[in-house]
């Protein structure tokens, strides 16, 4: 895929449509990739293509609209499954983004798998995506939650998740990336620890899947689940990979149409693949626009993709910590292009206000993890995250806002 | 762009931001209410007296905010003082009027002035609650409600 | 809205960039809608838009974007407010589509008022989506589930209801528009038997919301859930209406972010309102996408746009019944512009395949509605369903391919 | 438009699924596997005699499809009887690869000749089901599974 020129900013900027929009008069510096992710011209084309020109109902139909719409739909799960590296096409379910993938695994996993006494295993890294929807079937079940803690930087603790490893732990959920803080989590060291106990392990990857590549055989992750909006394209598509093994023995998450084989009202019996996981009609143009948001990131390369934001990371960690009264929250080896903090004196919100009206765009809050911030003793931070087309000058725009934030509150 | 930030931000919000009135937790108090912000993770509780005759007779408030909503609770708390509980309502009600109404009708607001400082958050929608969350508190605080507040 | 011109049904035909396409080379005679409808260039404006010039996740940013992509997203929810006339915006839910909205509900509602023996009514109209998710709970509840019967012509029996309303009942759930057949229910007086009773009742409206205006309220609906891509909006969308006075009760279904007040690893309390039950981030550009197409039938006025479907629904019906040994499939008084037939001695999976060479997209096979089929003695059916934008050369173009597939078995 | 449609219902289809071979239960029967086709409704049984050597000495079928569907299975009878099991194994496959290989490679394709009038549906994806199913049915009943096959 990847050609051999090197990685072009200006380019790329120049594919998403976004960057013409001025803000407040002002130029658009987005740093706010890490809660959703502006799009491609590539992937709205796709989305308007599959709407103008090739649109019916995927699955049942016969006829040519049918049968087109059919292929691009199936084409995109086999995007993302080679894209993944996973074994067969029936072990990518498509949803609605990571919150749905892991309330379906929680509920039809844990139903299957838990019993009263029984342990899940999660870390304060987590987003509360990832720490809900096991609270809600851990209750169900009788079950507990344990949280593997972190040390002062970030870091997952290793030594403490394998003092909670257990023959009580059912499943282990961690995130590869925390959305909050960066840290990237040593998620191959945690599956092979909890393989050796015989406990399955979900990765959360939303924060993940945009800035790296990922193998989920290389991984030999259980579930590796990521939503379609922080990796350039649409809302409303996210995705669930599962080993086969477990899928299999797996019931149903959601009944509808498409997931059956026979209904009756006695008995109804149900789909094999993921079609027993897909009820209803799926997100199709979204699922479609992901499987192009992928080929486009592909095409410019996750090595070349990954050195530029790393770049971008140190540079905006100097130009950061150059201001005064300013703490960064996490300070793991490893991270992504995440930086988070805070200011003495200064609330984050009244930070993200100002700094709006230069026309720069951070994140502001407890960026939903509010484990992780209760352990940092803050309420929320200022997060700035980047994604491929950010520049330096988008850590200028920031730092300069800053300043200006620091001069209004003097 | 300084224009509407200087509305929002006016010298006495500053000022009470930065030297919050009546911040502190008052012993004994009668009633207290527990506002929560989900979107930022900001709380704030208010300690009430409010004696027979239903007056708020003192009142104070501890937690952390922003400066939109510290000052906001500060100004509340001066301006609740020596009020009934319906007068603490009504005020309550053309507070909230007076941050959701378009633009145009700021003007026509019943709101005292103490509170008209505050007009500036409504072109900050996403800033709104951060100026109404004590209100809510206040209202959970004088309904006796156990339950928390939330600004939404 | 509605202005005071006639229905052009061309100009309508117009505002919808897929009739400009060819289909084997032959003029593309759409009678598909019933399984998902077309969508007009407002729509497609509206999504580009949603992601080209305002886009970013909702609800917790305070930067300009994010601001933007809130006001249109839930200003979407008091269109679709306004369009059902609900009392409130916390009654109306974004889903990813009717069969999400059903298994909220049904899991929700379920956990909360279903005990062993309890039992849930349905009909022998429903499609599966209002079927298998309330086998689901009852078998996890020990409840049962019961289905009123239907006459030869398609029609639910309202005497049969009556007899299987009980004490046990905790739950009706019955369609407002059969997808199969086309039968208009009346779900008002079913609504009013059973509150009689004390029962709540759910409407699944996704084949009545493209073909009449729904005031929830004066039908008195418990819940009434529908799908965009029906309504000639994006895939990926749905909506569940609920009366406040459920929803408040009912517990969260899917948890992560945006739907919590506050989570720590102890304890989680959850949002109150519609955010209780849209838990991670929502198909934010879908919703924009249905907000628009509701705007536009409202232009056009449900008046007219009922009047004229039920002139083709008029006109199919008497040309389809000239063809030799053709049987039509539910035949009620009331009925939305749907036909469904077979034909002596040939398949419909044979029929769907040959009309296709000619243009004509139906569609062929049991429609998710297998216990109807199953009433009917009949795996299968052709459909052809009817929306706006269909006009009588769509209903020769039918007939002709008939006529082609007879000479063809000849 | 013809051209493909001709190619799909050729003459022998068309006979075959107005007057299909086999057709009945055959008691008795030493195995049999049911197809299902979740997209249209569609089931087919096979009913099947297998000697102690593992040759299929009779087989029949029952139910209900389409052209294709009741063609091929009613084709399928035809070939499979008096072959042994693993021939009828080898011959599944040799027909799912004809199916789904891509056009150009028909010719090469291996399937007999009885089966290659079926190479039309290969234009016709969503068709490709409704001619395999009864070689599932077929698989489940050598591989005497009590489960349902589906064409899936
Ligand atoms: C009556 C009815 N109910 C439910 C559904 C399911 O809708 P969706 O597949 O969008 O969830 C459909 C359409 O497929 C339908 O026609
Ligand atoms: C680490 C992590 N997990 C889960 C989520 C939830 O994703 P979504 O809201 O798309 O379901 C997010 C993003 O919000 C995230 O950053």
């Amino acid at each position: 895929m990847n050609d051999m020129t090197t990685f072009d900013v200006e380019k790329i900027r120049r594919d998403f449509p976004i960057f013409e929009e001025k803000i407040h008069g002002k130029r658009l510096t987005f740093l706010d990739s890490g809660a959703s992710a502006q799009k491609p011209q590539v992937v709205l084309d796709a989305v308007k293509s599959a709407y103008a020109e090739t649109y019916a109902n995927v699955h049942r139909g016969v006829h040519y609209l049918s049968q087109k719409s059919t292929e691009l739909y199936e084409g995109a799960r086999e995007t993302v499954r080679a894209h993944l590296n996973a074994e067969s096409l029936d072990e990518v379910i498509f949803t609605k983004n990571t919150t749905e993938a892991i309330n379906l695994v929680a509920q039809s996993y844990g139903l299957m798998a838990l019993k009263p006494g029984d342990e899940i295993i999660l870390s304060y890294l987590e987003h509360h995506s990832n720490i809900v929807p096991w609270q809600l079937i851990a209750e169900r079940m009788g079950a507990t939650v344990k949280a593997v803690p972190i040390n002062q930087d970030g870091e997952f603790l290793m030594e403490e998740f394998e003092k909670l490893l257990s023959e009580k732990t059912k499943i282990v959920a961690v995130t590869h990336v925390s959305n909050a803080i960066g840290t990237i989590v040593p998620v191959k060291e945690i599956i092979a620890k909890a393989h050796d106990k015989g406990v399955p392990v979900l990765i959360d990857g939303s924060q993940a899947v945009p800035h790296m590549q990922v193998d989920v055989q290389d991984l030999d992750a259980d579930f590796y689940v990521f939503t379609g909006h922080k990796l350039f394209a649409p809302t409303g598509i996210g995705v669930l990979y599962g080993k086969n093994k477990w899928l299999e023995q797996m019931p149903p998450y959601q009944g509808g149409g498409d997931m059956i084989n026979r209904v009756t009202f006695e008995k109804t019996t149900y789909a094999t693949g993921h079609s027993k996981f897909e009820a209803g009609t799926p997100p199709i143009v979204q699922a479609i626009g992901l499987g192009t948001a992928i080929n486009y990131v592909n095409e410019i390369g996750f090595d070349k993709i990954g050195a530029h934001e790393q770049s971008l990371l140190a540079y905006a960690t100097e130009e950061i910590r150059k201001l005064n009264n300013v703490r960064i929250i996490g300070d793991a080896p490893h991270k992504a292009a995440i930086v988070s903090f805070t200011m003495d004196g200064i609330h984050p919100h009244d930070i993200g206000t100002i700094i709006d009206q230069a026309g720069v765009a951070v994140r502001v809050g407890h960026h939903c993890a509010q484990p992780l911030m209760d352990f940092y003793d803050v309420p929320s931070t200022v997060r700035a995250s980047f994604a491929m087309y950010n520049n330096r000058d988008d850590v200028d725009a920031l730092v300069d806002a800053m300043q200006m934030v620091q001069r209004f509150f003097a | 762009m300084m224009d509407d930030l200087k509305s929002l931000y006016q010298e006495v919000i500053l000022d009470h931001s930065k030297s919050p009135r009546n911040f502190g937790k008052i012993e004994p108090h009668t009633t207290e209410g527990h506002g929560d912000n989900p979107l930022c993770g900001d709380q704030v509780t208010l300690y009430v007296n409010v004696d027979d005759a239903g007056i708020i007779t003192d009142i104070s408030f501890e937690g952390k905010g922003c400066a939109i909503s510290t000052a906001s609770t500060s100004l509340l708390t001066q301006l609740v003082k020596g009020k009934s509980k319906g007068e603490a309502t009504e005020l309550f009600g053309q507070f909230q009027d007076m941050v959701t109404s378009s633009p145009e009708d700021t003007n026509r607001s019943e709101a005292p002035d103490e509170l008209k400082v505050l007009a500036g958050v409504k072109q900050f929608p996403m800033r709104v609650k951060c100026a109404t969350l004590s209100w809510h508190a206040l209202k959970a605080a004088l309904e006796n409600k156990a339950a928390l507040a939330t600004s939404e």
